[in-house]
């Protein structure tokens, strides 16, 4: 069975999808189990997979049984099978982790809610998982309808946030596809290993050049890279809550993922780097990233929208670290990937909590929540430190790649910004633990004139232990990763970057 | 193929786009918007692609039709541009 | 200038798709009413099919079904010169698909955005928002 | 914003532009793209499917794992209507109105008070006002079985002539849209009601997925027909031809139900009342 295991990674989560649907017709309580036994399947069979690819290297599926240029095949590197990992733990984790929230929040369509929660994982895993250009794309819309769909039913002004989602969503579908479209016109090929064969005879054609840069915008919009960012702070944070802690952390790393993927093993590291000279602007647009994530951040008083203006300055560490095109970088960049999904879903599931019981979004309204809700305070300090980078946390060891990567390039402005903004996140969160820690609450704290439907803070109390286990479960995570940061490098992701890069 | 009715269909399918983002009326929008649909299907149909044609015909000029005006119904057809 | 020519002749559906993804990208960047965001959108999404339908095109050859093809196996041998490149039509159907895919999903924002806001004028809807 | 869109569309425009002259001359047979695979696609179609019909070989057969996830893709955004914008009330003790279909008679029926929901005397509206016309309700009711009828053609016959299942789905689904226009949307429910085409989306694509599954407990890999041999007595290649027969009555299935729910839920804005 374990040769079926890159097949079974997608099919499991998607016939439980349809099945989630049934069973929610004949009985509402059956959805979660359903959901939750998919996605549990998905992520044994990816470790499963990872164990495999780690043991024999590079493993191929054939789908249908016909051979790559013809059909549609998986190719399951060391990248792939590590993003898998990290995208089943992350789904299934706040999966576990919102199971109340939902209850509350849909009750009269759980059913549709766990139907779109486990394709929206499948599309991601199959994103990562497959070796056909225009497969991704099929996946990539299943991913982003499904998001979309999640996005739409939040509070206020959710809706309209979504449908500007659509529409910078489907132009960067459509750009991505556009490209694939013009490497198809000189190549007649779309899966990837066979793409990265035959372009390296075609790099003067303009073709591929407008192919590199139609796909890099669209990938850039769709992962929400600074100048096209507009998009992803109010979807995320206009979200509901049990959405964008699962859309937070995957949706812009899968992107992440997949411009890796595009780069190195379609347009070769050659091609990427050397050819086209864009390495540098990249960089220093990722330094503008980060500056203006990290100052936006700054600028609002709102606890997720802040989370939210975080994330596109984690996008720019990530593309940042690429376009340094050293193997220092690129090893950062990938290790950040994993370990800015599991910190991202640790700070969102920490503020859904928060929320849950307070009922405000406001950094202000959190006075006193140490002594009201300890255990969750204590996971948002450490994912709070992991962001910032405080050494045993995986955040420094990937903020750790990403400097010494950005040193032996010459890049000292991205050095620069990684400091700054470490400095900037610093700020933000000493600023939430100083209010939840040091400022006393009254019976009726906060403003109550604004309105703002905040609760007494008397009422509020601990999470229930539903939530907190996968909580104190993802906290433990980051410690992990962060003291197997090394191992990770040398096992798995120097084999998943090209020899040809030093 | 013959040429000159390629490109009569070609201006036709430019026409009826441009007049289907600037007509200040959504119904007519949706309308013009579902022939835009069937003179890409006439394009596409000449070009060989029946299949993708087919399908165009009965989703793009069909069925997307159908869902634009029920949207345009159940919304306002008002538009200011 | 005679080269140009032939190469603007030559290449006709091209200049016909980058014109669609053109009027499509300034709807939805230009346009303030949702309901013209969404015809743009799918403008772009015509357009892109366009494209590939075009990379298949093969002048004056058959349609990518095997003539004789029926009953016995005994038919002449199929080279694949004679007929039209049928992958891209296979990709194209799925595109067509996603296409009407996002389009329900869109209007279903729309709607849901009227019903809040009683508009679907951009402006009109931030005046509301900024009212509450 | 008019400048701004203008200078982002030319400068499109300008890199779709700058490309164009190493296109290779439209229509041309020698061109790169129908060069390398597809030709295998032309060459051994029938040979490997038995198909006629490439695009079909290709679409359910070599490329088969797209048009599943195809179908999901459509599966997914009939969900995400629903999800969006169902509105589920309880049962209100409003006033209702009913129309007595023979004579056009509007009744008033005060709280509580309820007249039999399945007779053909009477019909449940929501408005004072609703248009019923009698020559396009019947004319309607006889296009409809025959537009069923093609669209099951259409299925059918996708192995030997342009369609397949999903142009098929679209049509039989549009005939549903057709009764529904031309009627209301209490009487198409008669038909077909919500939970029955949510099952049926969902069934729908099962089949396919349940196909492919089936090929991979028979000891192949996942979607390879030619697994299906020993069940369905023939040999590898009417396999594969009868898996993509099957798999494409699993997309029709879902598509017809999809876009009947799709229009439920938008020509009702969720409510599911008369509809348009």
């Amino acid at each position: 069975m374990s040769a079926h295991y890159p097949g079974l990674i997608i099919v499991i989560p998607l016939v439980a999808a349809f099945l989630v649907l049934i069973g929610s017709l004949l009985n509402k309580r059956l959805a979660f189990p359903l959901a939750a036994l998919a996605l549990l399947g998905s992520l044994l069979t990816s470790i499963g997979l990872m164990i495999r690819v780690m043991r024999v290297g590079v493993v191929e599926y054939h789908l249908a049984g016909w051979a790559p240029p013809v059909g549609i095949a998986y190719r399951v590197d060391h990248l792939n099978a590590l993003v898998l990992v990290a995208v089943a733990s992350v789904a299934f984790i706040n999966l576990l982790g919102t199971r109340p929230l939902v209850a509350d929040l849909f009750e009269d369509r759980l059913g549709p809610f766990y139907t779109l929660y486990v394709l929206l994982v499948t599309g991601l895993l199959g994103i990562v998982v497959t070796g056909d250009a225009f497969n991704l794309y099929v996946l990539l819309e299943i991913a982003a309808l499904t998001g979309y769909a999640l996005v739409g039913m939040g509070e206020g002004r959710a809706p309209l946030a979504s449908l500007n989602y659509i529409f910078m969503g489907t132009v960067g579908a459509s750009f991505y596809l556009l490209g694939i479209g013009y490497l198809y016109l000189v190549t007649g090929t779309l899966n990837m290993a066979d793409l990265a064969v035959r372009l390296p005879a075609l790099y003067p054609s303009k073709v591929v050049v407008s192919a590199f840069v139609i796909c890099l915008a669209g990938l850039c919009l769709k992962m929400g890279f600074f100048p096209l960012h507009a998009w992803l702070p109010n979807a995320y944070s206009h979200a509901p809550d049990p959405v964008s802690s699962l859309v937070a952390p995957l949706m812009t790393k899968v992107m992440v993922y997949v411009m890796v993927r595009i780069m190195l093993f379609v347009f070769t590291p050659a091609f990427a780097f050397d050819l086209m000279t864009i390495s540098g602007p990249m960089v220093w647009l990722a330094v503008v990233a980060i500056v203006a994530g990290s100052f936006l951040a700054l600028s609002t008083r709102r606890l997720k929208r802040m989370l939210t203006y975080i994330v596109v300055a984690e996008v720019g560490y990530m593309v940042g670290g690429f376009w340094l095109g050293n193997r220092l970088g690129i090893s950062g960049a990938i290790l950040h990937i994993i370990n800015d999904a599991v910190m991202t879903l640790c700070v969102f599931l920490t503020a859904a909590a928060i929320m849950a019981r307070t009922g405000s979004d406001r950094i202000d309204d959190m006075q006193g929540l140490f002594k009201k809700m300890p255990v969750t305070m204590a996971v948002f300090v450490i994912a709070g430190l992991s962001i910032i980078g405080v050494p045993p946390t995986c955040g420094f060891f990937s903020k750790w790649y990403l400097i010494s990567g950005a040193l032996a390039a010459g890049q000292y402005g991205f050095v620069g910004a990684l400091l700054l903004s470490s400095l900037v996140n610093l700020v933000l969160f000493f600023r939430i633990f100083e209010i939840a820690y040091f400022e006393p609450f009254d019976a009726h704290h906060g403003d109550p004139s604004a309105g703002h439907g905040g609760r007494v803070l008397s009422e509020v109390q601990e999470a229930p232990l539903e939530t907190l286990a996968p909580l104190v479960a993802t906290a433990a995570l980051l410690f992990a990763l962060g003291i197997y940061a090394g191992d990770i490098v040398s096992l798995i992701i120097d084999h998943a970057i090209p020899v040809g890069i030093l | 193929m013959i040429w000159p009715v390629d490109l009569i269909i070609m201006v036709l399918v430019m026409i009826c786009g441009i007049a289907a983002i600037m007509v200040r009326d959504l119904l007519g929008a949706a309308i013009l918007f579902g022939a835009y649909s069937f003179m890409m299907c006439l394009l596409w149909a000449i070009m060989g692609a029946v299949d993708v044609a087919f399908t165009e015909a009965s989703v793009g000029a069909g069925v997307s039709t159908v869902f634009f005006v029920a949207a345009v119904f159940r919304t306002s057809r008002r538009t200011k541009d | 200038m005679d080269s140009l020519l032939t190469n603007f002749l030559a290449k006709y559906n091209y200049w016909v798709y980058i014109g669609l993804v053109m009027i499509g990208m300034y709807a939805m960047i230009a346009k303030r009413n949702l309901v013209k965001k969404i015809i743009g959108m799918n403008i772009v999404q015509t357009a892109v099919i366009l494209f590939y339908v075009s990379i298949g095109a093969k002048k004056g050859k058959m349609l990518p079904i095997i003539a004789h093809g029926h009953g016995d196996s005994g038919h002449q041998a199929v080279h694949a010169i004679d007929y039209i490149n049928p992958l891209p039509h296979v990709l194209m159907l799925t595109a067509i698909v996603v296409s009407v895919a996002t389009l329900g999903v869109a209007l279903a924002l729309a709607i849901k955005i009227y019903r809040r806001y009683g508009t679907l004028e951009e402006n009109e809807i931030a005046a509301r928002i900024n009212e509450q | 914003m008019k400048a701004f869109a203008l200078l982002t569309v030319l400068v499109l425009g300008g890199l779709l532009f700058y490309a164009t002259p190493d296109f290779p001359p439209w229509g041309d047979p020698e061109s790169p793209a129908s060069l390398h695979v597809s030709p295998y696609y032309i060459e051994h179609s029938m040979e490997d499917t038995a198909v006629p019909n490439i695009v079909t070989a290709v679409l359910a057969d070599y490329r088969g794992y797209d048009t599943m996830f195809e179908t999901s893709v459509i599966f997914s955004a009939g969900i995400a209507c629903l999800f969006l914008l169902r509105v589920y009330r309880r049962k209100s003790d409003k006033t209702r109105l009913y129309r007595h279909v023979h004579t056009g008679v509007t009744l008033r029926i005060a709280k509580g008070g309820k007249l039999p929901e399945n007779t053909d005397e009477f019909e449940r509206i929501d408005s004072l006002w609703v248009p019923y016309d009698l020559i396009i309700k019947v004319c309607s009711r006889l296009i409809v079985p025959f537009v069923q009828l093609f669209a099951l053609y259409v299925i059918a016959h996708g192995h030997h002539s342009p369609g397949g299942g999903f142009q098929g789905g679209v049509i039989f689904g549009a005939a549903i849209i057709l009764y529904a226009i031309s009627n209301d949307l209490r009487r198409a429910f008669r038909r077909l009601n919500e939970r029955a085409a949510l099952l049926a989306s969902a069934v729908g694509v099962l089949i396919y997925v349940g196909t492919g599954l089936l090929c991979l407990l028979l000891g192949g890999n996942f979607l390879d027909y030619s697994q299906l041999a020993a069940l369905l007595h023939t040999n590898a290649i009417m396999a594969r031809s009868h898996g993509i027969l099957i798999v494409e009555i699993g997309v029709g299935l879902a598509v017809m139900a999809v876009m009947v729910s799709l229009y439920y839920n938008l020509s009702s804005a969720g409510r599911h009342d008369e509809g348009l």
